[in-house]
């Protein structure tokens, strides 16, 4: 029956030719696991055009919604974990193929005529390969995303003569944002993919003209192999085992989540993936005017380089023992570019942030010590003293026996010298003082109110009492640490306990490494290091700031999601915390934008890590990615393992 | 031929099992392929929204045993995008406390209809479906009455478990 | 040179085998304009897989960006109304080719023996071609391409059986969404197209394995034409054409602006594309249980009859005129897709919101004149009589000699025998007595206050004076028409002129026939029928409403995106004519959400069309469409006609 | 050969004629439709952004001498996806009419630099770049000083004219 079938389509269709001509090759020299890459790389590719297509059910190319769509996927999504850790771990593994099939065919000589067309499709392949790993990451315009588009517009500006169009043309307008994205996903989904297509049928009619080189010694050349079955085996087990390696890699090595977009945020590093860290490391050596020479010089040199391989090297010679020039000129290619990949790896940026806690409070004191402090009015010094009280300045430092520890107290000794501008200085601008303090600063107060705080302060400092105004209880105004300065929107009654909804930022998933800095520069004064409290907060109920690690047993929820929604509150709006007269209160970092949406997401997934949850939960895996693994690995190891020992029997038993 | 190449017979040969192993390994793998390709296709299709209780609005003016339409914003999460849109519903109030709280979606197909009060009917633009003011259909391609939407009262204030229901057939099934 | 690299790659790359394979081919019976409709569909898809790529450097699948973005490539791209143009009037264009390609082969009978494979695989490509041409209009998701995918949807729902895995499947959720959306662009860009390509190539390798079937006439197949160049010149006129009548098409004939989606919106009637019509039509009489006949009985039935042709058609007979039972049957079948396309065009929904506008006053009065009027409270019609200036009924209404003529004056006569429930019901539903009434439903005022104003209204009916209160001027609250009952954002202070920024509705193109719709409803009473004015405003300056068509000098702008700017504060924000004391005021159907933003993106558009503006104005068109196409004419007719011409001189010259 | 199908030396031949005329009406088809191609590619990249006066905040209460950093809600266009957006921008107070306003963006490479008071030093977090309290450039790849931006007082509110310029070259252009 289905002999017939296959007859009659044979008649009108010329199946049977195309099957012969794609699988019924002869080998010379045999077959070889050396000959696998290519056709890995065709496999894999196929993965790659699979997975790339099943995402365009989930992911959307815009600005806000590529990360949130594409997180949607990952963890909403009945195995969207795998269809999107096989794309990525795909764009890897094809790299590496790529690389090693090129290696494989310089090693063999194989470039050489007749065989230069085939060398040359394979050099616009690799090119191909490269410009979708590198367009690939842009597009969920997360902040790894963004900073990636950043140096790729960045460094096509750098051409000479036609930099600025090439850089214009290549973000779609004069600065990134929608046009670049749209501009990347028609490069990555439509006009990347389709040329590659067409190189592959190309490259594949091309190497079948003349087939698979094979060894160098013509003595080895007489023995033969059938790409099918024989080659086609070693083919597929090499297959066999990069799907399984892809797997793995999904379940153990997710993606990075990079975290929401945040383009004020200034604690992402920017790095490459591996595969173009080689390059970025190197481009750090150009500067300035040699820049173009790094960005676009390098590339092209290197481009030209093996595309004029067959032309220039045209000794028939493939013995890789006798072409000693082209195996140095190799090593060397391969050590740079290991080299300068771990290099790039491990380097760090060239300045930091995040410096040393302690601030040379010493040698600001100094420059200001001279100032005369004269008390201009009583009356001011007491409004100062309520403001003291009810701007929140008493969260943080105790007056007259009351108020916080996280700053220290106004003691007459602390204020002493202090002129009038320095204090006035300190409330507007802190970290003009003390670069990493975390006081926030009061832009939004009245100079009315900064005068009458300072003259509080000089009362102080000449040890006059004036009454400290006791925090207002209830529905009073909580302290706002920054300001908008032009921001009127009316503070909200805060009680004990946190008010409002989850906002924008619990949401998203944030990044934990960044969540951590953020954390260490706002969190960690009150919450303790890494959060593990101890701060006292006295005239509160507990006493201490509550700890976050571990965290409070009724805001702990396995669910990330839950775990969030329960916690966000309480970063957007602050709180009060139960007790007489507690004197720190969780500051409302969401409602008075100190910390950005973004900032808050990341400080979110650092809380959540730190208590165990994995913000990026899979919350509908299909099956649990660790246990997906192992599952196909046991499957396929029984299958294949079952078949091949039943196999064996029974040859064993015929020969018998 | 073709089947020769894919399909041997069982056979000691060393090709013939080499073949049979590929095959196999061919096949494993795209099965397993398969695994999340169908998860992305099904995705969440068949996931029931989460229903809220929406707070509508004060019903103490309204007029009775006369159908008003109510707006009320409604926050939505469809997938990743998340919108507060404008809902509305048709309250009829028969006294204080009994209300009948109609879906504005025309259960045949989809449509919004409207309450023509010189005919006393619900009439649809789209298909012409007509209903009463009990919801009953009395005419037009409409397979079953309309909508009526979960409610309570707080305190004249009306609440309403925004749900929609599958469209085009008999059953009121919820979607 | 040139023919030496070709021989460098001849040697490498069977470029000319290529070559020959797709132009060398004899055909039976010589060429024919009958056979170039397989070209012209071949070349139309390239057309549409290049512009449908070109597209996603703007659009982006997403439920809130759609249609916005698909407008910023027609209106704001140079050339982008011709990329969209040729894609929508591409598709039309292909459909009609394949249906042309289709008919040729069904009457020459070409389908037989031996090519059954290459009409299976054509019906495959039918059928493609109308998915594509299905789920492209989708896209957008604008008025349009929601109700085509509901109908889509629901449809699919309505299969026995696997109904609701369908419909959900289809729909990537329960309900249409940003879900339904992805999945018809994977599948309009992704799936669709790959499939199609793959079977185009089938298709190709199939029909070159026997090539034309030629005329039916055994002697005139002896007669032998070439492929290359007589067939492809046949094609290439054809192409031409084709592509100038797309230019032409695009030009003239831009794509409609269906206008934002607005599900809230009862105005809009679905219609599908033209080449659905006839099917759209046919399942109006296909109700209840036979629907599914209509939806998947009918689409089946004629998909399993095609595809079964060449199995139970299998006599060798090709001759048209020895088959009169096939000629028959597309005869019917032409005339049934005719028919009902045209029905299908012309047909209107079964009912209609748009009424006529006078009610039926009569009847209702009737029912309520029993009311026996009790003036509960003197002091309630004082407050009474206050509030009807305040809450903005003297809009509209007379009292006491002031106040607009819009509604009917609050005299003693008109308001006698109306029930106190009569009367609040006309306030609170003014729709329940009269449908087409433009009152606005005053749900957000007070029982207490509803009740004075009853009051008032028994008091004037009884023929007892009470005052009504004086419009307040400057800064008091505006007359809000319909109310949120929870909306309780602060109404601004209005003085004379529109008040605040444009809102939403400002960026999206509205559809002038909605806006037509709207207009009619609810702009028409003051602003004239087609907005021409003259309906008179006591006290204000000009002593009539302005009129929109033509509108205010100062408002108009031949900038269609700075003259809705210029009105929209107007809609949205309301304003009150200058004036001593302007009965009528433009009222806020923005801000008090009396209209959506979508809706009024519609009657901006209808505004802007009633001056002699299109709110889709193309603003940077690259070249006027209208320019480009004549200057595309001139072009062709001049190189074609003049090489043609200085040809036919050159050979006369050398054959005399 | 392939040459001999398309490249027909002058011919008289009706075959020569009608494959010279096919390929010009190929080429001319294929030039066309090469127009809105080039346009869509084009399309809005060398669109300069309209720039437009924000309202930064109140400067009456800023240090003197000390760069701060003030942020400030900016509406955005950005072809079709309108937001608003929270820009920020390093003001330093010279007097109370006197001020300098600096965008915070790197002109290295685009990344956001912070103000090191205790160094007296803007720097870079990205690739160290080091500027003065002036804005000149102290150390690192930096190719020019910060970018000021035109501002303008209005009775103690600081209004800016938001600008993007291009990074990496020594040169300040408007993107």
């Amino acid at each position: 029956m289905l002999s017939k079938i296959l007859k009659w389509i044979n008649e009108r269709w010329p199946l049977t030719t195309v099957i012969r001509w794609s699988l019924e090759e002869e080998m010379p020299g045999g077959t070889s696991y050396a000959y696998i890459f290519g056709s890995c790389v065709l496999i894999v590719f196929l993965f790659q055009v699979i997975t790339g297509v099943w995402q365009l059910l989930y992911f959307v190319p815009t600005t806000d919604r590529g990360y949130e769509s594409l997180n949607y996927l990952r963890t909403e999504i009945p195995f969207g974990w795998l269809i999107h850790g096989l794309h990525y771990w795909g764009a890897s593994a094809m790299i590496i193929l790529v690389g090693l099939h090129l290696s494989q065919v310089y090693i063999w000589g194989a470039y050489k005529n007749p065989r230069q067309l085939t060398w040359l499709i394979g050099v616009g392949n690799l090119l191909l390969t490269l410009a979708l790993g590198f367009t690939g990451p842009i597009l969920p315009w997360d902040e790894r995303g963004y900073w990636e588009a950043e140096v790729a517009v960045s460094s096509a500006g750098t051409a000479p003569f036609l930099g600025t169009v090439a850089r214009n043309l290549l973000a779609g307008g004069t600065a990134l944002g929608q046009m670049t994205v749209s501009r990347f996903f028609f490069l990555h989904v439509a006009i990347l993919p389709g040329i590659l297509m067409a190189f592959v049928i190309l490259h594949l009619v091309a190497f079948r003209k003349f087939g698979i080189s094979g060894p160098w010694d013509e003595a080895k050349r007489k023995l033969t192999g059938l790409f099918w079955p024989d080659q086609v085996f070693k083919d597929g087990v090499a297959v066999t085992l990069i799907f399984m390696a892809l797997i793995g890699l999904s379940a153990y090595r997710p993606p990075l989540y990079s975290g929401p977009l945040d383009v004020l945020e200034t604690f992402y590093v920017p790095k490459p993936e591996w595969y173009f860290l080689f390059f970025y490391q190197t481009l750090k050596a150009f500067h300035g005017v040699f820049e173009p020479i790094g960005t676009i010089g390098i590339p092209l040199l290197i481009t030209l380089l093996l595309i004029f391989l067959p032309f220039y090297d045209r000794s028939p010679e493939r013995n890789p023992g006798r072409r000693v020039t082209a195996m140095v000129c190799y090593a060397i290619f391969v050590t740079w570019v290991i080299t300068m990949a771990i290099l790039g790896y491990y380097s760090k940026p060239e300045a930091s942030t995040s410096g040393a806690p302690v601030a040379t409070e010493a040698t600001q004191a100094v420059s200001s010590s001279a100032g005369d402090p004269t008390l201009q009015n009583l009356e001011g010094a007491k409004r100062g003293g309520q403001l003291v009280a009810s701007l929140g300045c008493t969260a943080c430092h105790r007056v007259n026996g009351q108020g916080g520890v996280i700053g220290p107290e106004f003691t007459s000794a602390l204020l002493k010298g202090k002129s009038r501008q320095w204090l006035i200085t300190q409330i507007r601008n802190p970290k003009a003082h003390f670069p990493n303090s975390i006081m926030p600063a009061f832009i939004s107060a009245t100079d009315q109110q900064v005068n009458d705080i300072v003259d509080f302060l000089l009362a102080t400092a000449q040890g006059k009492s004036v009454a400290a105004g006791r925090l207002a209880k209830g529905p009073s105004a909580p302290p706002v640490p920054a300001g908008l300065p032009q921001k009127t929107t009316p503070t909200p009654s805060v009680a004990p306990g946190p008010h409002g909804p989850p906002q924008e930022a619990s949401f998203a998933i944030g990044n934990v490494e960044l969540g951590a800095t953020i954390f260490h520069q706002s969190c960690e004064s009150c919450h303790g290091a890494q959060g593990k409290g101890k701060v006292p907060n006295p005239g509160s109920a507990d006493g201490t700031v509550p700890p976050l690690n571990p965290i409070d047993p009724t805001l702990f929820n396995k669910n990330a999601q839950t775990f969030v929604n329960d916690i966000d509150p309480y970063i957007q709006h602050g709180s009060i915390p139960e007790g007489p007269n507690p004197v720190l209160h969780m500051l409302s970092f969401g409602d008075s934008e100190s910390l950005t949406q973004q900032m808050i997401a990341n400080v979110e997934a650092y809380v959540l890590h730190l208590n165990g949850v994995n913000r990026a939960q899979i919350t509908r895996p299909g099956l649990e990615p660790r246990t997906f693994f192992w599952l196909v690995v046991v499957v396929f190891g029984f299958v294949l393992g079952g078949f091949w020992v039943w196999k064996g029997r029974r040859r064993e038993k015929i020969n018998r | 031929m073709a089947d020769n190449l894919f399909f041997v017979e069982p056979t000691t040969s060393r090709r013939g099992f080499l073949k049979l192993i590929t095959n196999l390994m061919i096949g494993l793998v795209a099965a397993v392929l398969t695994v999340p390709l169908v998860g992305g296709l099904i995705g969440s299709s068949f996931r029931l929204k989460k229903s809220r209780w929406a707070d509508v609005g004060n019903i103490s003016s309204l007029p009775l045993g006369q159908p008003t339409s109510m707006k009320f914003p409604y926050k939505t999460e469809d997938a990743y995008v998340r919108e507060t849109v404008t809902h509305d519903v048709w309250v009829i109030k028969h006294s204080s406390s009994e209300l009948t709280v109609f879906s504005p979606i025309c259960p045949h197909l989809g449509c919004h209809y409207n309450w023509h009060p010189d005919e006393n009917e619900f009439i649809c633009p789209c298909h012409g479906s007509v209903y009463a003011l009990t919801g009953k259909v009395l005419g037009g391609p409409a397979p079953r009455a309309l909508d009526t939407l979960p409610w309570k009262l707080e305190k004249d204030r009306l609440f309403v478990e925004w749900e929609t229901f599958r469209v085009g057939i008999p059953q009121k099934i919820r979607t």
